[in-house]
């Protein structure tokens, strides 16, 4: 019997390295500070050794031979040596055949400047080409798919995007095809590469060959600023690197953040960067992709522009009016917000305007107070579950990057899904037990399922597949159900029922909400929902959404603030619209919208990008959003909004900035607003959870080019410095030496 | 060969020699020609030279003088064969067989190939032996018996192999081509 | 008497000095000739057939030490291509008020688009004026650059300039000494070749004089060349001024 | 709608039935696209993603891994000149060159009246009657001009239609009527061909 190791030890260059037995040899090695360039190998994927970079000498039985070192898993005792002549030949030696075919177009490429081919051939390549030969050449880009651009004449072959889309993604739309040194990634010419996952494939692509075609020549990265972010177009809250070259956004990547996205963004939330500069200023407040940039009054039947003043003089008196009337006034919209905006505007509502009917949500989310009374489950969780069964929409759709999580979880055996599905989800080819569910009926579906007894006939449950799907369930114990609305059309009661029976009859399991917009989960804590105040505290039931807009065309509510776009984003439109027709009604929002047709003033705010605060995503991690570019004309923070309405109003929120809303927040309730906000790291913080240190993944330097890949790499003095780059903000607002309690700013 | 063919021969029995000159086997060499070299055991086998004609036909006895019988077939090369052309080809067809996962077989077959093409066909420069002995070095590193690999799989070793054995056999030839720029058996 | 000694003893030196040859020269009416190597202002170059050099890859904008160039390149349109290949400069700008004239810029270029004039004579009356646009900076059809009413060029202020630093520049390789840097191509880049770090020099063929030469009479007699000293080199002076006077009537 | 006839729609069938994962069944798949459209057209491939469960783009990039599979339309005969080190030794060159002018296409293309495809091949495995030959991968054992020009001829004619079926037929297949070939065909074909080397090498002596 031999004692199974928990760690094993390693000589790599001479120095001893302690591994976990199984580790591989490139992962340890740049552990203990020694950087073996590579080119294929990617930390989140399957090493396939393919482009022999990263070969090394390792003792053996018959002396020491090279072996690639991203293939190769540490054993005990193992002796590595990856700077000895033999194994720096060959790296160059692989390197000259990499360059051979290479064209050197570098000054028209886009990856030019943080390339790994560059930074590797710098730091392990041969100084002169001996290659006199033609080089091969293909036809200049080629559009493979709608947003990708692939040059074959910069391919090295290393298969990371085939891979990406074969092993991460799940859809092989690009493969290798033909042979030897013709070989070339290609789609189907009949079926171009249409995956909403296809920027990854620009991300982790070591040269040039695939480029995006939105940043297609847009910047030089040496002359890219970046922040790093999180992205706020779904509720799974993905870290980003947002890029710009002086105020104009060009890039977003994806970074590592372990217990979120891997790396990983879905094309919504990497190419809709010109959604922020308004499609390059379109002016018609009726088309959502225009900006608002000046606040905007209604006179006249027309809206015109205004001053700061009179828009908020003008909001004021309205909601004042109406607010005079008991429920005359609501709040209806910011899942989109910042927790810090959410926070500012649902005091807004309760302190100033003295209303509970306030709703983030558009009618399309679940009840939050049964939401919050789940036993909730982060991501890692449900990639760690025994069983994951769904009850929501299709998550590629809805949170793309989740259904990334949950597919690398459910291909592993030891890992099954039960999907309760109105349509065949993208995780459908997943499942185990698939049970179709008829929309309005999955609360019946779930009691048939959990039941003794014969199901009833009119849902044509299989009786197989129920037995198995409740074998599978059992208790609950190492279940994790993520739920969501699995219809729009459907009453949301009908999946809170079935999330109600699953919760007692699997008393074990735990649930990850899969809410879908932005910051729902940060809103509804931050108090932006009925029957709930701010830190989660039980109020008496508002008005949601939905009896909000009746209560309007009754005549029963007046007036009411939206944040955000109502009528483009609520199911029943045309009874919104017939709502706000018959209202009073003051929007806050960044861009344009139906909403404006019938809006009284517009009050024109900062959309993402271009504000701080903190965010929540589904989990009910709390991670920093950071500014990158100044918000367009005289558009504000809704921060700041909140604060001169209430001021309007003749109310002091004491909230003039997001630091001290965020202070306000966290001291009130608890929140890490202000915590995360100071000290952001990409891990974030799971709200209610005590924060434990993460150990931080190194960051691929090829995953995440930023404009300091050289050093990531090690180039010289600054080999092993892996310092990341510094982040806003670099340390808490200096304390007043005289009034210790309070910052400067605070008294003011 | 004068009966080009497929014999089934005892091992270690018969020698080279046996298989290329017997009535039975190859039937020698149309012409009568001198055999300049020959590859005991497919493309992928660095080549002997008639000094190992008279080497018996059996893996060991092979495999101790720096090649191998694997396939068997057994190429013969005569006195009006162009060495940089014969190794040229068979370059050639690595470059196209290789399956194009790792780079030194990807890159480096074409690579090869394409230089063995410019030697034989006039572009040759004195310093491409060089060249072309550290890129079959990058391939097979050492250039040893058996051979070291940078490679996946075997394909790569074999590579370098015949434009190795070609070198190392007949430089004079290849100088040959670069005075000349062009080939001499043209 | 130590007096009137003293007194013409002031002048000493006026009429030492009186005997020598003028050094100044009637400026700005006469200018001394340019160095080759003269640092002036920008020219973008253009191909032969129009076509521009410049592919907008911003490498001199990075490298640029005062941050005076600003670029951004955009996509060839594909029926009236501006520049060979896929990338174009779209915007082109050089701001004079910041401008060193390192010549890094010259140095970036990896299709030799950008060099530079012997014009440093240019003044401007207002801000704007300093920003040079790709419109001023590129030259006309056939290869001269644009002659802007605020400077003041002179005959052979846009022959032979930029491109030295292949042969000379400390990343240069002394194997391209005397080896025409490019040729067949509009604008500036056509020049003879030159010298470098070897220390040979061919004055007949750059067509100027060295600097040690043109201001002999500053150097120290050690440092003064061989051919330059002594009664036969002063002969050789006379004559040649007196050639020159004679070219000059 | 599938674009297989219902024939070879019903054979592909039974083929992924013969594989635990359909996967496997690519490459027969590709061989039956191959014998009813001549080449593996891109119709084809969508269908045979969709028999295995695979993207376009996956079967797309196998079958351009082979070169017996041709992506773009060939001629009704692929004829292929090995150039490999013993052809080459024995005149395999000096035959493709021949081959190039008889038919008039350069090697890799296809003549106007689309008949022929000319291919430079690697090793066909028949070094000993080098320079070897293949139409439509049938080996015609043809090492001389002439024989060659007599070979196009009688193709022309349509004298050799009995051995040499048009590009991509599957010959076993359609002799024995489908995909299955019973065993005692094969031992039957295995001992025949036993039985050819026997003579041969009695011959030989």
């Amino acid at each position: 019997m031999t004692e199974t190791r928990t760690s094993v030890t390693v000589t790599v260059n001479g120095r001893a390295v302690e591994a976990a037995p199984g580790e591989l040899l490139i992962d340890v090695a740049e552990r203990a500070g020694t950087y073996i360039p590579r080119f294929c190998y990617h930390p989140r994927m399957e090493p396939v050794g393919m482009c022999r970079m990263c070969l090394v000498e390792v003792e053996g039985p018959r002396g020491a031979t090279l072996q690639p070192a991203c293939y190769q898993h540490v054993n005990d005792g193992m002796v590595v040596t990856t700077d000895s002549p033999k194994a720096k030949k060959a790296q160059e030696g692989v390197l000259e055949f990499l360059l051979a075919n290479h064209p050197l177009d570098c000054p028209v490429c886009d990856k030019g400047g943080e390339c790994p081919l560059q930074d590797q051939t710098l730091t392990h390549g041969p100084g002169e080409t001996r290659f006199v030969e033609e080089k091969r050449h293909f036809v200049k880009p080629i559009e493979i798919g709608p947003l990708v651009l692939l040059d074959r004449e910069r391919c090295i072959q290393c298969a990371r995007c085939t891979r990406f889309a074969a092993e991460v993604a799940g859809d092989t739309e690009i493969a290798f095809a033909g042979r030897g040194d013709l070989i070339e990634v290609a789609p189907s010419p009949e079926h171009p590469f249409t995956s909403v996952f296809s920027g990854n494939t620009v991300q982790i692509c070591p040269v040039g060959a695939l480029t995006a075609k939105p940043y297609r020549f847009a910047a030089r990265p040496w002359d890219l600023d970046q922040v790093e972010s999180t992205c706020t177009q779904c509720a799974v809250g993905c870290r980003l690197a947002v890029q710009s070259s002086g105020d104009r956004l060009t890039r977003v990547l994806g970074v590592d953040s372990d217990p979120v996205n891997h790396g990983w963004l879905c094309d919504k939330g990497r190419f809709t960067l010109d959604a922020v500069d308004g499609h390059g200023g379109l002016s018609d407040p009726l088309d959502p992709r225009a900006r608002i940039t000046s606040p905007l009054v209604r006179r006249d039947g027309t809206l015109v522009e205004a001053t700061w003043g009179e828009a908020l003089a003008r909001a004021a008196e309205l909601l004042r009016a109406a607010g005079e009337a008991d429920g005359g006034v609501g709040v209806i919209g910011g899942a989109a917000l910042t927790n810090e905006s959410a926070y500012a505007w649902a005091r807004v509502a309760r302190e100033v305007l003295g209303t509970e009917h306030v709703d983030a949500q558009y009618g399309d989310g679940l009840d939050p107070r049964r939401v919050l009374a789940l036993p909730g489950a982060t991501i890692d969780d449900a990639c760690a579950a025994r069983v994951v069964l769904t009850l929501c929409g299709d998550p590629r759709e809805e949170l793309p990057v989740l259904f990334l999580r949950l597919r690398g979880a459910l291909v592993r055996p030891g890992h099954d899904l039960v999907e309760l599905a109105v349509g065949p989800s993208a995780l459908h080819p997943l499942a185990t037990v698939s049970i179709p569910v008829r929309p309005g009926e999955a609360h019946r579906v779930v009691d048939a399922l959990l039941d003794e007894g014969r199901a009833p006939a009119d849902l044509a449950l299989d009786d197989d597949a129920r037995e198995r799907a409740r074998r599978l369930l059992g208790d609950g114990e190492g279940v994790v159900v993520v739920a969501g609305r699995t219809n729009l059309a459907e009453d949301p009661s009908v999946v809170e029922r079935a999330l109600t029976r699953l919760a007692d009859a699997l008393p074990r399991a735990r649930f990850l909400v899969a809410l879908r917009r932005g910051n729902v989960r940060g809103a509804i804590d931050a108090g932006l929902a009925p029957g709930l105040r701010p830190g989660r505290v039980l109020a008496a039931g508002g008005r949601d959404t939905r009896a909000q807009l009746a209560a309007l065309r009754e005549g029963v509510q007046r007036a009411v603030l939206v944040l955000g776009d109502l009528v483009g984003n609520v199911i029943d439109r045309p009874g919104a619209e017939a709502a706000l027709e018959r209202a009073d009604v003051v929007v806050v929002t960044g861009h344009g919208g139906a909403t404006l047709a019938h809006a009284d003033v517009v009050l024109p705010a900062a959309v993402q990008h271009e504000r701080a605060g903190t965010v929540t995503n589904l989990e009910g991690r709390v991670t920093a959003v950071v500014p990158k570019v100044v918000a367009p004309g005289a558009a504000w923070p809704d921060v700041a909004i909140a604060a001169e309405l209430a001021r309007a109003l003749g109310a002091d929120l004491a909230m003039d900035s997001v630091v001290e809303a965020a202070r306000a927040y966290e001291s009130a309730t608890g929140y890490p607003a202000l915590s995360v906000l100071l000290d952001s790291t990409s891990e974030g913080r799971v709200a209610g959870s005590p924060s434990a240190p993460v150990a931080r993944r190194p960051l691929d330097p090829m995953a995440f080019p930023g404009i300091r890949s050289a050093e990531w790499v090690g180039l010289g003095e600054s080999a092993g410095d892996r310092s990341p780059p510094p982040r806003w903000p670099t340390s808490p607002r200096p304390r007043c030496p005289r009034c210790p309690d309070a910052t400067p700013t605070a008294s003011r | 060969m004068n009966r080009p063919g497929v014999y089934e021969v005892e091992m270690v029995k018969n020698t080279f020699r046996d298989l290329i000159y017997d009535p039975a086997f190859g039937g020698g060499v149309p012409g009568d020609r001198p055999v300049k070299a020959f590859i005991p055991g497919g493309v992928s086998a660095p080549w002997f030279g008639p000094d190992q004609l008279d080497l018996p036909l059996g893996q060991d006895e092979v495999g101790g003088q720096g090649s191998m019988l694997r396939s068997g077939s057994v190429v013969v090369l005569d006195d009006t064969t162009c060495l940089v052309r014969a190794a040229w080809r068979i370059t050639k067809f690595f470059s196209r067989e290789s399956c194009g996962q790792c780079t030194p077989c990807r890159e480096g077959s074409g690579w090869i190939e394409r230089a063995m093409y410019r030697l034989e066909h006039g572009g040759g420069r004195v310093e491409d032996l060089e060249l072309l002995l550290d890129l079959c070095d990058n391939i097979a590193p050492g250039l040893t018996w058996p051979p070291q690999q940078t490679t996946i799989c075997v394909l790569g070793p074999s590579i370098p192999s015949s434009v190795h054995a070609a070198i190392e056999m007949f430089k004079g030839e290849f100088l040959a081509h670069v005075d000349k720029q062009g080939c001499p058996f043209d | 008497m130590a007096r009137g000694t003293d007194f013409f003893g002031g002048f000493k030196l006026t009429f030492k000095h009186l005997a020598r040859p003028r050094v100044t020269v009637g400026y700005p009416g006469e200018k001394r000739p340019k160095q080759p190597r003269q640092h002036g202002r920008h020219v973008l170059n253009r191909f032969e057939d129009g076509m521009e050099k410049c592919i907008g890859c911003e490498l001199c904008a990075g490298v640029c030490p005062a941050n005076c160039i600003y670029v951004r390149g955009l996509d060839n349109p594909p029926d009236h291509p501006v520049s060979p290949g896929e990338r174009y400069g779209y915007v082109y700008e050089i701001n004079y008020l910041r401008c060193i004239h390192c010549d890094m810029c010259v140095e970036a270029c990896p299709t030799q688009a950008i060099t530079e004039s012997k014009l440093f004579e240019f003044s401007f009356t207002n801000r704007s004026d300093a920003i040079y646009t790709k419109a001023e900076l590129l030259v006309d059809d056939d290869g001269n650059p644009k002659r802007l009413p605020w400077e003041d060029w002179r005959e052979g202020e846009a022959a032979m300039t930029g491109g030295w630093m292949r042969a000379t520049s400390p990343a240069g390789d002394a194997a391209f000494e005397g080896v025409v840097q490019w040729s067949g191509e509009l604008g500036y880049g056509q020049r003879a070749p030159e010298g470098g770090q070897s220390g040979r020099r061919d004055d007949a063929a750059t067509g100027t004089k060295s600097l040690r030469r043109a201001f002999v009479r500053h150097l120290q007699p050690v440092d003064v060349p061989a051919d330059l000293s002594g009664p036969r080199a002063a002969i050789d002076r006379l004559r040649e001024r007196l050639a020159s006077r004679r070219r000059g009537a | 709608m599938s674009h297989l006839r219902v024939d070879l729609r019903q054979r592909a069938e039974e083929l992924v039935a013969l594989y635990p994962r359909p996967r496997s069944a690519l490459l027969p798949l590709l061989h039956l696209v191959q014998e009813q459209d001549g080449y593996v057209s891109p119709e084809g491939i969508d269908e045979v993603a969709e028999l295995t469960g695979t993207t376009s783009a996956d079967v797309r990039g196998t079958a351009s891994f082979y070169d017996m599979f041709h992506l773009e339309p060939v001629g009704r005969y692929v004829v292929g000149v090995c150039t490999n080190i013993a052809c080459l030794l024995a005149g395999g060159e000096e035959l493709l060159a021949h081959a190039s002018r008889r038919l008039d296409c350069a090697v890799g293309s296809t003549t106007d009246d689309g008949l022929f495809t000319l291919e430079e091949t690697e090793c066909l495995a028949d070094c000993g009657h080098a320079p070897c030959v293949t139409v439509n991968h049938r080996y015609v054992r043809t090492t001389t001009p002439e024989a060659f020009d007599a070979l196009v001829d009688e193709v022309r004619q349509g004298r050799r239609d009995h051995e040499i079926p048009h590009h991509g037929t599957l010959v076993r297949v359609r002799r024995n009527g489908g995909l299955r070939v019973p065993d005692e065909v094969i031992a039957a074909e295995r001992a025949a061909a036993k039985a050819a080397r026997a003579r041969r090498l009695e011959e030989a002596g």
